[in-house]
């Protein structure tokens, strides 16, 4: 089984609803190939989010990616957004299928 | 008090408040709020086609001047009367400077409801005030700091949902007139009060989430919730008045005045403005002026139109 | 039979056991359930503000009486005939006790379409039997067992959704009578019966989906299914009877008597009896009850209610 | 041009194409669908209760041979001309042979507003007409592949959402008759035209998403998205004029020959011809048909319409 | 990028949607400094979920935390409701940023 | 704490939402006791899919289980659907609560 599965990070972001675009937009510049977004809600430092009124939403961003690329973007995370936003970031290793999915753009922005 | 669209705010609040599992979902809320803003617009558009619309320039200058005062005066009463930092000030400014679509909503069925005639034009100005005192209050946050990219914020504001779906209503109720509108006006007009009801359940809802913020935040921001809006509506009746505005007319003007937007500014301010704390100017501008305009403001505001407007005749 | 309403019911069971992908959002279900509860509560509210409610008092007293013992016999079968352990003979009794909102609307349709009258109050018996069942149920199903947190499940069945919405609308539309409705009732008075048929058209889809439940459960549970409801309807009609209610007036008590809650009574269930299996009690009470009631029930507690009450004239 | 109706589309695309953050929630969009699927089946229905539904066995068999023209000459051209493969072809001769619900509406919208009387059975003709095209598509693409599991496909499709709902209105409007259904009409028929706006909304929202598609995809699909309906239009106003329909029927028949389909058909190309390129022909379908449809076409065929027709008299 | 990475606990729930309030609210007792929550639908032992009916939906819990707070969520779960609810729980190693944001309810509930 | 907990494997299947009574009922047939849904957007090698339409939504498909199923469960997804939809893989190792709940299926289908 893990011949066919290559080492990536797995980056997942929950913050407030507004950053949708800001952040998944960044991580494509920075290189990363994709990303995935579902809605949440939850709790913490800032107190209930549930979700019940726009304003008031989470999001749940996921993004797959190599070393380099994952060390970018929590650089990004921590210098742009950390101080002011409802926002908590985990990484974790993963195996993927098909490695070289998650290689064009990053590759093109390391090369 | 008995305009039953005022019960359903007040039975949302008390379900809120006991805790109740009743939730609007979102979606619901989304759609209402599409629904109420197309209809304000398409509503305005056809009392626009009525008219001259030229003649509406004069009235919409005078009023953005007016309109301008409100946001300066709430940040400095914000900024050194409540001691707050200019970001929190600002973003207080931009809320109170910018209109809520549905405070105007009640007032103009608040006036429906007595019969008493206004101008149709008058969405054409919640629409024209949604945004300059949005742009003040930024400006006053971010003085000096120089590092705002208005460019991405105009457009923020202007392709935003309460923008685009105002000004298309209205383009398409004034291309149409009443006549064309004839076959969507079911969905539009005649349900409209029954659909604001459902909307202001879920309001009355959200403000009772917003009192666990409110304790926090003391006295002055209660007090500020209660006077700002007295002040607007007072420049609103005399912009008004200077204008020959008819006494319906003057009271959706200190109604829009009096209104605090919380919609389209705290996701602005959430963009421009983020190291402003947002339960601040949601809390007072949807805890205390939403419910405080709709129950007693707007009747307030009708009195006070009739004495002076009575007295200029 | 050819009461659209009910051909929309059937056009969702044939969607569902056809496996059509066809799917009412959930957000759509939730939209229109809130929607039904405020109707029926608002209309109920009118009805009441034309009568004296301190008349009430007897018949409410002498209603939550003879229905509690709905669920004293739903219980005594489930547990001795049926030989369910108490768990899920209390929960079938809490589902058997409460009421369906749905199953009174379709009995107040079918009535109206026949253009047989009834008294404008019988929604507060709605909500007023909504409760003591379900906690009879719980009780039974608790027995000796004594751990049950009394004032959390109070709680959560007083602030649920469907007491806050019935209740809510009946207070505002007792507070702004008829007249003061006109405003609002486009949305909840002439859309209704439209609106209605949608919802059936997810419960049939929903029912669909409970058969394969049902296949499990046996020839007791199918039986139990519709027994149930014909003896609790007897019950409603001799108290109807006693009460000196018209025909349409008793149909619809025996309707409520003889309907099962789906909504309500599984929530509560679900957190005061979590070791009942609720696929049993959704099953009997949606799979069977629901859709005998509003094909079969609803014109046989009429035709019983004409002949009891015809009679006793 | 000025039909409400399409300058809510219009107001969708500009908001679209100027990046608004205007979102039609997803489940507005599919509640909106299952309304007009099932409006459209009601109000077909209760027409055919007034006629005598086997006169229309003919009509029907002529029309839907006349209709598998349209997937074949589309796969032609596709392959032959355009140089797509056999799994792109097929699918775009899916999409072509099939319908679209909304753009129906559009054009009985359209003649309604000009007083334009067409036969109510047309909507008969909007069911039968969904499938053929959709199967002979998948035919084409699969043609000697062989592996393709028609039974699974065919369930799909018959059991699909627009069907099930179509057939279903069809049904309980056929039984109900326009008495019957007048406790749901205000719901049904007077809700119908704005409702269809707020769709029409969201379809200008979509369609600003596929522009960017289009750039990608070339002259030859722009080009096949403007002919392929001209060409289809003709073959069923051809048809019309041999089955002797009225003007308004003719320029309906030819609406749905021209319309494209990109809610059926996409899902079952998706599941029956896989290695098609999705974005190719709901691009071509929705991004150029559609529109070009609602905007230039609907107008043209009843001028083609009105002079053939009115030739023949 | 490993330095600013802190390992934590990333506990994910899976249950029927009506124990949202229940279990959030006991994590947070226990000392969880938030949780995020998003809307599922799945089949498990107990059959088909589809949440097509409110009744019949899932929800996903996600809680971070540290070891200690772990083992009595776990705890709970396993004495409270496994026995008679739809749930099926899973944890993993995750690298946080910030790890002080998770910290202080659980120092105040191990204070 | 580890004591309670047994090693399995977590699949997270991203990709295009019609496909999810395929893959789910796949993942049943091999031999997973169960699979967890829910919705998302996201975007990839095949562009923007916002989910502002049903054709165009994405969802996240999870399932837990051993290492040979898990292996069965790859194999089907390269062979079956990674050349023509929308997609995208990866695998953890996750520590599970009650590791019998994932069992009986997979041991019916090995025996
Ligand atoms: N310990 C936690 N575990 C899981 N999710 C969390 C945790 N803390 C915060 N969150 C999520 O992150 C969002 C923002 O966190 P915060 O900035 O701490 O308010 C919350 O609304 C939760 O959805
Ligand atoms: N093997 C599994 N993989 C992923 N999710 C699962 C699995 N088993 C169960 N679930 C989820 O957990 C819920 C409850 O599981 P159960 O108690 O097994 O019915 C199901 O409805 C699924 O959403
Ligand atoms: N690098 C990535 N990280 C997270 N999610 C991704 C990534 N790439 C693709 N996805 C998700 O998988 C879906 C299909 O990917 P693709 O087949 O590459 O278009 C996308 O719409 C995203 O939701
Ligand atoms: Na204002
Ligand atoms: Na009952
Ligand atoms: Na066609």
């Amino acid at each position: 089984m893990t011949s066919r599965l290559s080492v990536r990070k797995l980056i997942t972001v929950i913050c407030e609803s507004c950053l949708e675009e800001a952040i998944t937009s960044a991580a494509k510049e920075i290189g990363a190939s994709g990303y995935t977004v579902s809605d949440a809600r939850g709790s913490g430092a800032h107190g209930l989010r549930d979700g019940s009124w726009p304003e008031n939403a989470n999001i749940r961003i996921e993004i797959l990616c190599d070393e380099a690329i994952a060390t970018r973007i929590l650089d990004l995370l921590l210098e742009t957004y950390y101080s002011h936003y409802t926002m908590v970031t985990f990484v974790t290793d993963v195996g993927v299928l098909r490695p070289e999915k998650f290689q064009h753009r990053a590759s093109q922005s390391q090369g | 008090m008995s305009d039953p669209v005022i019960l359903f705010f007040i039975l949302g609040l008390i379900a809120g408040l006991s805790r109740s599992d009743l939730k609007i979902p979102g979606v619901l809320y989304e759609s209402l709020s599409i629904f109420l803003l197309l209809a304000i617009g398409l509503k305005g558009g056809a009392a626009l086609a009525q008219n001259n619309p030229s003649a509406l320039l004069v009235p919409i200058l005078v009023v953005t001047f007016t309109a301008m005062l409100v946001p300066v005066l709430a940040f400095l009463i914000a900024h050194y009367v409540g001691g707050y930092e200019r970001a929190d000030a600002g973003s207080l400014a931009a809320h109170y400077g910018s209109v809520s679509v549905v405070t105007f909503a009640v007032g103009s069925s608040y006036l429906t409801r007595l019969s008493v005639p206004f101008e149709g034009f008058m969405s054409v100005f919640l629409v024209i005030l949604e945004i300059p005192g949005l742009l003040i209050g930024v400006a006053l946050a971010r003085w000096s700091a120089g590092d705002t990219r208005w460019g991405v914020l105009m457009h923020e504001i202007l392709a935003g949902k309460s923008i685009v779906l105002l000004v298309g209503g209205l383009m398409i109720g004034y291309v149409s007139g009443e006549q064309g509108l004839a076959s969507i006006s079911p969905v539009f007009f005649t349900l409209f009060k029954g659909l604001l009801a459902i909307f202001l359940l879920e309001m009355g809802l959200v403000t009772a989430g917003r009192v666990a913020d409110l304790k926090k935040s003391g006295i002055f921001l209660i007090s500020f919730g209660v006077i700002m809006p007295l002040i607007s509506a007072a420049i609103g009746i005399v912009t008004a008045s200077l204008l020959g505005l008819s006494v319906g007319g003057a009271t959706l003007l200190a109604t829009l005045f009096a209104s605090a937007s919380y919609i389209a500014a705290p996701a602005a301010i959430r963009m421009a403005v983020p190291e402003a704390n947002p339960s601040l100017s949601i809390g007072a501008s949807l805890g205390i002026t939403f419910p405080f305009n709709i129950t007693v403001g707007i009747p307030l505001y009708y009195a006070a139109s009739q004495w002076l407007l009575g007295a200029s005749l």
